[in-house]
């Protein structure tokens, strides 16, 4: 355990800011995102201490918007779509595929610099007086109306976004063109292939919120614009630019999610993954068919009932691939020897939650429906499930399942369980109410109600109080693992992933030497099986 | 001497894309009406592939990169399908 | 001798980082064609609900100014697709002399631009700081000049950077060249030839409707 | 007290929002179905094959497609049915409003102003009629609004720059939510009003007790006076524009060659951006009203001018 791994090269702050490693990039990253997602959380735990009376009496209205819309900006552009991609995936692609780091480690680099330099941009935004235009910028409010820090925090998502692209291309050409011999496509792990579609999502969709973002601040900037009213503009242009973006990177959450939880399932009931092209293609159908749905975000804007009629027939369709991946993950339980770590506790909390958000998605496409349940909480409560309870989930399970790979160090399992049942039942307490009070036809970002609702507000503030205790539980164990905790083996859950092939933590240079591949993946056969590991 | 020469087919281009710009700007001129735009938009397109073909050594690429290449492109005509098929069918 | 290793480790050999690194260039302007994709669905959708007032507003453009800048990007990129054609230690400094040339084609192209501007500053047809215009159709026109003026200027803006790029390249592959320069050329004229691309879309789309009409 | 708290146990109070329930409770019911089957099978494999458990683990199905084709086909078809259900509904609420009693609403930060026919006014507040079609055309006087009402199951958005035509019925009297669905700005949460259902006679009874107004077309009347419209559209008139008199509902010769029905949408258009349809064989000269008139002083020049449909020209 004396030599030296990625982590123990070079103890500078300079050394790890000016690296090229995509695994010390990885944990740049990683730190963060964690400080991300506690400046969110705690918005969001904000909002629902908020909602837990009518009335309005922790803050004003005006507060209460800038704090959702910090909420949603910071979550979904500055933890969610960066999460599993520019974390795990940063540390995993090279080590999965067998190549010494990422075709660009520079562009790599400069992508966490332009993540950063976005991040800032947006935190000076919610500093300096915060945003009341919610995420989602719709004009003419922000535009026009709005008296907040629009351009600058929608500079900061911009700037984001370029940091989304790079990682795409990065991704994209490295999968193409580093994979170690041997490595076909269809021996790929699955993780990959999810982190391909992805990243094709990021590549071609980014771009798109980047010009509509510009288009916005330019109307604001200059008092009129391409999507003035006032001059004949449409109002509605800007928000098909908008889900033109936004729908697919609902599939930047989720894909990474989707494709950790492969590598979890299969892994602790030992089996391969049951369906495994399904489901690789299930992927990349999901990133296609993902760009031919946005309008169904606009059923009621006043979009052509031809327009919608369309989109909520392909928003069905996206769905079956989704529900490919879910039937695959249950057949792959069956015969398999089902161990029940805390990764896997993860993964299973995962293929109920996501099930819940995709069918209650299905509720949402159907046209009528949606006319009643669109901006009501019942979509906030849809999109949460597949977000926090898809993504988040996911992300924990994944992190807890490649720490002692990371960080060399075993964390402790009793408190991972606790932890992850504890996320389970704080996430459905606060967020199953949601569905009730949505179909009852409260309208979400609504700081006061009508006193009615407030019942199943109680039980979801309730909820969230747990879930922010829960989400803080791995801070602290984790983080004390990381540095008094056991040393781990190379292999501690015995997988045949080429991630574990070399130590724990990876050398600056990942492999030794240039690992070869022969098999399929998942081979959790008994010939694997009988094979001393972590000789 | 001669390794400096450009190759016959960059000079070809290139005057087929000048004759080009001066045929696209004879022709916005002559009235065609719903045309004209035709007109304009195909000769966009003849010089754009020109150019990808030649200058951009396209034409010596293998499956891979002209897949790269065609996505953008695909991409983009959903945005545009999808996009204006809302605003043509507006009642 | 075979050249020493200048690729990273992480390719194996020279053509293989090159190949990745087209790839690599290839993807990127995937990303930028749908950057311009959004306003050019702008552009579709307005010019759908408002066809004589683009027509009209297009009228309202330069278009002698727009046809020798197209021919000025068209001959940039021959020079720049040429130089690439021709890298070697040999040509070097015809290769420097090509890129110059391009480079001033491109700025020759940014001067006329603003030229152009500055011109329809002074005819009041610049929304959002002096738009003017007591004739008919003028919202459409407004959202014509609108799109005319944010596409023209993102357009100026890579053209800015490629001319950064050029000059660089030009700078550096005067002295030894090597194959990483003809790859970091390569690159570079791709993003070039895209630029030219993207003017050649928006050429058709701005200066050419509304012609036969009038 | 307590069964408020549970969704759509008070059903819907339109003909469409009882299909809306059924459609709901039909996704309900399919989604318990799948979710009770998946759960099944989870919590089944978690406790057969957990690890440890002495369990015949052969015969692993190894050849996959078979199941996948059929799980992949009976998706499909399930989802193409709900497809087909929900789109149905939608067209029925979104179809062509009929035109027997119209009611107008400007949706402002933060407010719902209401204006019936007969020139009566309401803020956050609007009575109808029950059991009678009532056709609502909204316009917005500066961001996008949403017009929500959860007793009918029925939302459409107030985008500014055009209007929105849908038809409420209601069933049953009573005092119902209004929400603003899209969020609006400050105090969107409280631009909340009332929906009051009353039985016909009520309703006759209450506009007559209102404060008198004159109908909204005799005001829109005197605005087309004040705003100098009838000097060049009024008879006699020396610059020549085309006549109003019978022209709503009437296809109108543009000088693009086309032709466009004079609806609501073209009146607005017309007056706001005059030049953006000529009709055929007149100048251009109408100057544009684009922020000389609000969107309430529209809607009366509007009615007005629907008003003299029945004149001859």
């Amino acid at each position: 355990m004396s030599e030296k791994n990625y982590l123990t090269t070079d103890y500078t702050l300079r050394s790890w800011l000016l690296t090229t490693d995509h695994k010390r990039i990885a944990i740049l990253y990683f730190a963060s995102l964690i400080f991300f997602f506690f400046i969110g959380g705690a918005a969001a735990t904000a909002i629902r201490i908020e909602l837990a009376t009518p009335q309005a009496d922790l803050v004003s209205s005006d507060i209460y918007n800038r704090l959702f819309t910090m909420h949603g900006i910071i979550m979904v552009w500055f933890f969610l779509i960066p999460s599993i991609p520019n974390t795990l995936g940063n540390f995993m692609v090279p080590l999965m595929i067998g190549a010494r780091d990422l075709a660009f480690p520079r562009l790599n680099l400069m992508s966490w610099y332009i993540f950063m330099l976005g991040g800032c941009t947006a935190l000076f935004a919610i500093l300096a007086g915060g945003i009341d235009t919610g995420w989602t910028f719709y004009t003419p409010f922000s535009s026009l109306y709005s008296n907040s820090y629009v351009i600058v925090a929608a500079a900061g998502v911009f700037i984001a976004g370029f940091s989304s692209i790079l990682t795409g291309l990065n991704f994209i050409v490295t999968i193409h063109r580093l994979r170690a011999p041997g490595l076909t496509w269809y021996r790929l792990p699955l993780f990959l292939w999810s982190l391909y579609a992805t990243s094709v999502i990021l590549v071609l969709a980014t771009p798109v919120l980047a010009i509509t973002l510009l288009l916005m601040a330019t109307e604001r900037f200059f008092g009129v614009g391409i999507f003035d009213p006032r001059i004949g503009g449409d109002p509605l242009l800007f928000q098909h630019l908008f889900w033109f973006y936004s729908h697919p990177a609902v599939y930047i959450m989720i894909l990474p999610g989707m494709g950790v939880i492969n590598e979890l399932i299969s892994c602790f009931s030992r089996k391969p993954v049951f369906g495994y092209k399904f489901v690789a293609w299930a992927s990349l159908a999901i990133a296609g068919v993902g760009f031919l749905v946005w309008g169904h975000h606009m059923f009621v804007s006043g979009q052509s009932l031809i327009a919608s009629l369309v989109f909520s027939f392909t928003s069905f369709i996206v769905a079956v691939p989704s529900a490919i991946k879910v039937f695959n993950w249950t057949a792959t339980l069956h015969k398999g020897s089902l161990r029940f770590d805390a990764p896997m506790l993860y993964a299973l909390a995962f293929i109920g939650l996501f099930t819940i958000g995709g069918l209650t998605g299905l509720f949402l496409a159907c046209l009528a429906f949606d006319v009643h349940a669109t901006d009501t909480y019942f979509v906030v409560a849809h999109f949460h499930y597949i977000m926090v309870g898809g993504m988040v989930t996911a992300y924990f399970g994944g992190l807890h399942y490649w720490w002692p790979k990371i960080t060399g160090r075993l964390y402790s399992e009793y408190w991972a369980r606790t932890a992850a049942i504890l996320i389970f039942f704080g996430f459905n307490l606060t967020f199953f109410p949601q569905f009730i009070l949505g179909a009852e036809g409260m309208p979400r970002r609504y700081h006061v109600y009508p006193p009615e609702f407030q019942v199943w507000n109680v039980l979801s503030s309730g909820g969230a109080v747990i879930l922010a205790v829960a989400y803080l539980m791995p801070l602290v164990y984790l983080g004390y693992s990381a540095f008094f905790g056991a040393r781990a083996p190379a292999n501690p859950w015995n997988a045949p992933g080429l991630e574990w092939q070399t130590s724990s933590p990876p050398p600056e240079e990942n492999f030794a030497t240039q690992p070869v591949v022969t098999r399929e993946p998942y081979q959790y056969n008994e010939a694997f099986e009988a094979e001393p590991q972590n000789a | 001497m001669t390794q400096w020469r450009p190759p016959l087919a960059l000079v070809g281009a290139w005057l087929g894309l000048l004759a080009l710009l001066a045929l696209t700007v004879a022709l916005a001129y002559v009235p065609l009406g719903a045309g004209n735009a035709v007109v304009a938009m195909s000769i966009g397109t003849v010089k754009a592939a020109l150019v990808a073909a030649i200058f951009m050594e396209l034409r010596h690429r293998n499956g891979l990169t002209l897949v790269f290449a065609g996505a953008g492109l695909f991409w983009l005509g959903i945005l545009l399908w999808l996009g204006l098929m809302d605003f043509v069918t507006r009642t | 001798m075979p050249e020493p290793p200048v690729f990273a480790s992480q390719y194996v050999s020279i053509p293989h980082r090159d190949h990745s690194a087209e790839l690599g260039m290839w993807v990127f302007i995937a990303t930028e064609i749908l950057l311009f994709g959004g306003l050019i669905l702008a552009y579709f959708v307005y010019r759908h609900a408002f066809p004589q007032a683009f027509a009209e507003g297009s009228q309202h453009t330069d278009i002698l100014i727009g046809t020798i800048n197209t021919a000025v990007l068209l001959t940039s990129s021959f020079l720049v697709a040429w130089a690439v054609e021709i890298f070697s230690a040999a040509t070097a400094k015809i290769v420097t002399w090509l890129l110059v040339g391009a480079a001033c084609l491109g700025l020759a192209f940014i001067a006329l631009k603003g030229i152009e501007y500055r011109k329809e500053y002074h005819e009041h047809l610049i929304p959002g700081i002096d738009f003017q215009l007591a004739r008919p159709l003028a919202n459409g026109v407004q959202l014509f000049f609108v799109f005319y003026l944010i596409a023209t200027a993102i357009h100026a803006v890579h053209m800015l950077i490629g001319i950064c790029l050029l000059l660089t390249l030009a700078i550096i592959s005067r002295r030894a060249p090597t194959t990483r320069h003809h790859t970091a050329l390569h690159s570079a004229a791709l993003y070039w030839h895209f630029v030219d691309v993207v003017w050649i879309f928006l050429f058709a789309l701005i200066y050419l409707p509304g012609r036969a009409a009038s | 007290m307590w069964r408020d708290w549970i969704p759509f146990w008070r059903p819907g109070l339109s003909p469409q929002s009882g299909d809306v329930d059924l459609l709901f409770a039909g996704l309900l019911i399919a989604s318990a179905l799948v979710l009770g089957l998946l759960f099944f099978l989870l919590i089944l494999f978690c406790v057969r094959y957990r690890a440890g458990n002495e369990i015949d683990r052969g015969h692993r199905t190894s050849k996959s497609w078979h199941w996948e084709v059929s799980w992949t086909a009976a998706s499909f078809v399930c989802f193409l049915g709900l497809f087909v259900w929900g789109a149905s509904v939608y067209f029925e609420m979104y179809k062509t409003p009929t035109d027997e009693l119209v009611v107008f609403v400007v949706a402002k930060q933060w407010m719902w102003k209401t204006q019936h026919a007969g020139g009566q006014s309401e803020i956050d507040a609007l009575h109808l009629p029950v059991k009678r079609p009532v056709r609502l055309v909204m316009a917005s006087q500066d961001v996008i609004h949403s017009f929500f009402i959860p007793a009918l199951r029925l939302k459409h958005d107030v985008v500014p720059g055009r209007y929105q035509d849908i038809e409420i019925e209601i069933d049953r009297p009573g005092h119902y939510h209004l929400f603003c669905a899209e969020y609006c700005g400050t105090e969107h949460s409280g631009m909340i009003g009332e929906i009051v259902a009353m039985d016909p006679a009520d309703y006759s009874h209450w506009l007559t007790q209102q404060a008198p107004a004159s109908p909204l077309a005799d005001e829109g009347g005197a605005l087309f006076r004040q705003l100098g419209c009838s000097g060049c559209h009024g008879n006699g008139s020396q610059v020549r524009a085309p006549p109003l008199e019978g022209l709503y509902g009437k296809p109108v010769p543009l000088s693009d060659g086309s032709t466009v029905i004079a609806d609501d949408k073209y009146i607005r258009d017309s007056i706001l951006l005059p030049r953006s349809q000529i009709v055929a064989s007149y100048q251009p000269l109408m100057p544009s009203f684009e922020g000389k008139v609000t969107e309430d002083q529209l809607l009366r020049l509007v009615v007005y001018i629907k008003s003299l449909a029945g004149r001859p020209s």
